[in-house]
């Protein structure tokens, strides 16, 4: 249902959208290596978007396609976490972003393999196994900059100051999301209290359960980084409304004028 | 003169020197030379393509576009490493090409103007470097050899992805089908131009072809591309840019205009549409990204100090 | 003591202190901190309107909106000058703001997220800023409301000018409806909270207001907003957000719902959704610029020699 | 008719390009001052842009607006110069291009006075006043800063490097141009060759007969600020076609997608 699609558009823009800032990256990283790297970081996280907008569609019943969403929406309709949206800083802060939206994610996908969406639980259970990658790939990096010269370790340190006011929206649940992680649990609950479907899982997952899991894995990370987690207050969205309510910063209408400019000046073409 | 005697007979026996092997420092020179300028191409040859991969109006392509992108940083880690067997350094090139030091191939010094660019880069730079590659299989220097073979094969699915990306725009609007020709205009000349000068002004071929680096003539690798490429032009249905381009029955080859080597040497010598931009871009990133590979070496330092003691 | 009897007497006979007049400390800091203030908003309030100069759908409204934020870089340099008259100094204040030290205006911390944006600051912020400002022309010290006299003259302009261009969005497309609905409902709000805390959290107005520097309350201020403003949404067609809102016969004034004194207080205190990067582009630019600024004074300063030797 | 209309959409989009890269400086520079200078020299060619770009459409007949010109158009029917759609640098830059640009227009403008076109002399006439201001500005903060720090002469040195080789193409007449800069010689010559009718204005100008006026003047401003003309290549165009040609730098098309997003967006919108 329109739940479902709605769902679907949160977690396929989040790819989308941070996939895009991964692009802009490509030809400006310090080493090939970190090339080919970051490039397949963004394609991962690209397929996961054209997945997620498509089980959009189809869940939408509306017939949209992938192109649809990525091209045809106006700003508001996109429901993006804020986090993957803003402007491009130094590798630091793309090390940065990147450890806090993987640990994020993985989080969220591991838990989503068992949605009762079948859709979606495929698509979070190949998630998983390119995300893990990603945390990884960010991790060691974390390290190596916290851990580096005097110059890696104060960006490192400027970094998560400039990142950090966007986790708390991570963990903000949407009222989407607080109707579907509960929905199985009603929906199966009816007079039956028994073991199993107590369990039953639900179509979505509540971000604020991932929290632990999150600040557990960043402390364990920063430490070994001799990093710490900055002491910054989180930046509330518009009248408490924020990127899953369509709600961005003043950056994102610039990304999506560039990612849209080619389909929208042909919006007949065939590519 | 037992090594040279020794390599000699490897390179008449048409098998393969290997890095252990001894060779001719002319032979190592040259090599060295060719691969970090095949290896700087594949490098700067990103920028053009790169420059629509936030614009690609399809998911699709746009996934298509990134991978092949991310392919060539590949081909250029490849070729680095290829190098490096011939005792050259990658941070040397690198430094080597951002001071204009060595070269790399010309056709990325014209700039990328619509997303029919994209296409015709595919169908006929790609498709001109598979030409100018697909002998370099055969070079005799082992691991420039198995790296161009790993790379003709990734460059053939680049070029048949290209192709098939025009073939869907010229089944689009009118205005797509303008874009594709214009492209095919801006692109064609050039394409011809990196098969390099004519053979008679072509002083190094001889000895490359001696040595078995290099296996046919410019002049002979350009006339198989227009070859080519002349009927795949007409089953895209664009014009190529050359009113003398026609059929010669007596040669069973096609003919085609006079290239303007003026403008080839321009390019060459840096003075094309983009070479500052090109090599500015190139340089700052490689500066901006200094501080990286300091903390990365240093926090390596650290590291197996601390698993030494 | 004869100075002072003789500067309350000039504010008492509604006479305006002059900057050679004998004035109390506490007027000069309090009028200081006010203008800086004013002129702080003046220069941060261009960049979420600046934001959109370069997307203006029309080369009329982006003519009109280059012009408008032009007019505040204007109105900055005013009204620097007159805290300067005060002995306020220009770099001082900067750095005070860029520090944080000094404040501006709460309502240039949330982001401009469409083109009706740009109209709904006109409308509504600018005529919140009017509503506020029209009594600082009367300010019992001089240079700051002569200085309020034009530019408040200049704001009506941008109101009318803002109003204007969302009457014509409502006369658009059902999207540039919404447009003017969705940024009247994010501004609305912040809108109210231009006028300060309510009276009784207040400390400063009595003060103010003794000293002829402030003539209404707060309060007084927003109502008179409210007034002005609810018949000019109905004129509009948009719809305000606050379900409480409506005419009361018997104060003769409309009555409106609780403001959000949390979210004013988080965002004075620097966590509204934009004061970080408000605060950083200002400093940027203004570490950008310093190489220019230093290089316009060595020129000055070899200028002055020579005229002198 | 349609080569007036093409002569006027070539002087209209380098005004409206030049306004956009200046309009982009808005809150960036280092005073105050020159936030109001510079916006009122955006503001200034903007209007010329209007004027140009209105006449553009009243020639060609096809009852297109200014803004159909600026906001419809694909990238390669524009026809400005390539030397104002590069990509901004730092103030130097600014100061370095804005000199080069109004010293050429100025020149040009002054010519056109007398075009045989009464709207474009009009135009003209009131762009002289304006250029000669903005040259005026440009040449002032080109002798302070060449003539100010070491660090400001060294920047003013690579922004005359990198604008320099984009000059060239300043003075290299269109196809359009030459015909209209002979047209009234031919038009009025037939026949008759007494001394007015010799000197009959034509519609436009040859801009190579501008070249050694702005080389006077930036050999006089240069000296002023101990800087020297720069020693680089012109960088050529596509197979010889250049700006005037819609054939543009890589810089444009990012340009373009951020300047007609909201306009695009809302084709039928009003505004």
């Amino acid at each position: 249902g329109a739940d479902l699609a709605a769902y679907c558009v949160m977690l396929g823009d989040d790819a989308l959208i941070m996939s895009h800032r991964l692009q802009q990256w490509c030809t400006w990283l310090p080493e090939l290596e970190e090339e080919v790297a970051v490039a397949n970081i963004a394609l991962d996280l690209l397929g996961q978007a054209r997945l997620l907008l498509t089980r959009a569609g189809a869940a939408d019943g509306g017939g949209h396609g992938e192109d649809y969403y990525a091209f045809f929406r106006p700003e508001h309709e996109f429901r993006n976490v804020r986090l993957v949206e803003l402007e491009n800083g130094d590798f630091a802060e793309l090390v940065t972003r990147l450890l806090v939206f993987s640990t994020w994610r993985l989080a969220l996908l591991d838990r989503l393999r068992v949605s009762r969406d079948p859709v979606l639980a495929a698509i979070a259970a190949k998630g998983v196994k390119e995300i893990t990658y990603h945390r990884d790939y960010a991790a060691q990096w974390t390290v190596r900059l916290g851990d580096g010269t005097d110059e890696s370790h104060r960006r490192m340190r400027a970094a998560l100051e400039a990142v950090w006011p966007y986790v708390d929206e991570l963990f903000t649940a949407h009222p989407v999301e607080q109707r579907l992680a509960v929905q199985a649990a009603e929906g199966n609950g009816d007079g039956a209290r028994g073991g199993d479907h107590d369990t039953a899982p639900a179509v979505a997952i509540d971000p604020g359960t991932l929290r632990s899991e999150f600040d557990d894995v960043l402390a364990q990370v920063l430490k070994a980084a001799s990093l710490e987690r900055p002491e910054v207050a989180p930046i509330p969205g518009v009248a408490g409304k924020l990127g899953r309510d369509g709600v961005h910063t003043e950056a994102m209408g610039y990304l999506l004028a560039e990612m849209q400019s080619v389909a929208r000046a042909h919006p007949e073409g065939r590519w | 003169q037992d090594l040279e005697r020794h390599f000699d007979e490897i390179i008449a026996r048409d098998q393969r020197i290997e890095p252990r092997d001894w060779m001719p420092d002319g032979y190592r020179k040259t090599l060295v030379r060719q691969i970090a300028q095949h290896a700087h191409s594949e490098i700067i040859g990103m920028q053009p393509e790169a420059n629509w991969i936030t614009r690609a109006p399809s998911l699709r392509r746009k996934a298509i576009l990134l991978a092949k992108v991310q392919d060539e940083a590949g081909h250029g880690l490849y070729l680095y490493s290829a190098a490096e067997t011939l005792g050259a350094d990658r941070t040397e090139m690198t430094e080597k090409l951002i001071d204009s030091r060595q070269k790399y191939s010309s056709i990325f010094n014209y700039p990328t103007l619509n997303f029919a660019d994209v296409g015709v880069i595919g169908w006929l730079v790609d498709g001109a470097a598979i030409c100018n590659q697909v002998p370099l299989c055969r070079s005799s220097y082992g691991p420039y050899a198995r790296g161009m073979v790993r790379i003709c094969k990734e460059e053939s699915f680049h070029q048949r992805q290209g192709y098939e990306l025009l073939m869907t725009m010229m089944r689009g609007t009118e205005e797509q089908r303008q874009m594709v020709q214009d492209a095919t205009d801006r692109w064609w000349w050039p394409s011809l131009m990196m098969f390099g000068p004519p053979d008679h002004d072509s002083p190094n071929t001889a000895q490359s072809m001696e040595w078995k680096i290099k296996r046919h003539t410019n002049d002979e690798l350009r006339q198989r591309f227009v070859d080519m490429t002349v009927p795949q032009a007409e089953a895209l249905g664009v014009t190529l840019p050359d009113p003398e381009l026609a059929w010669n029955d007596e040669r069973g080859h096609y003919d085609f205009g006079e290239i303007d080597w003026s403008e080839f040497k321009q390019v060459i010598s840096g003075n094309g549409p983009c070479n500052a931009q090109r090599l500015a871009h190139r340089r700052r990133a490689h500066e901006d990204g200094a501080w990286v590979r300091e903390a990365a070496a240093a926090h390596a330092a650290k590291h197996s100090h601390a698993a030494v003691s």
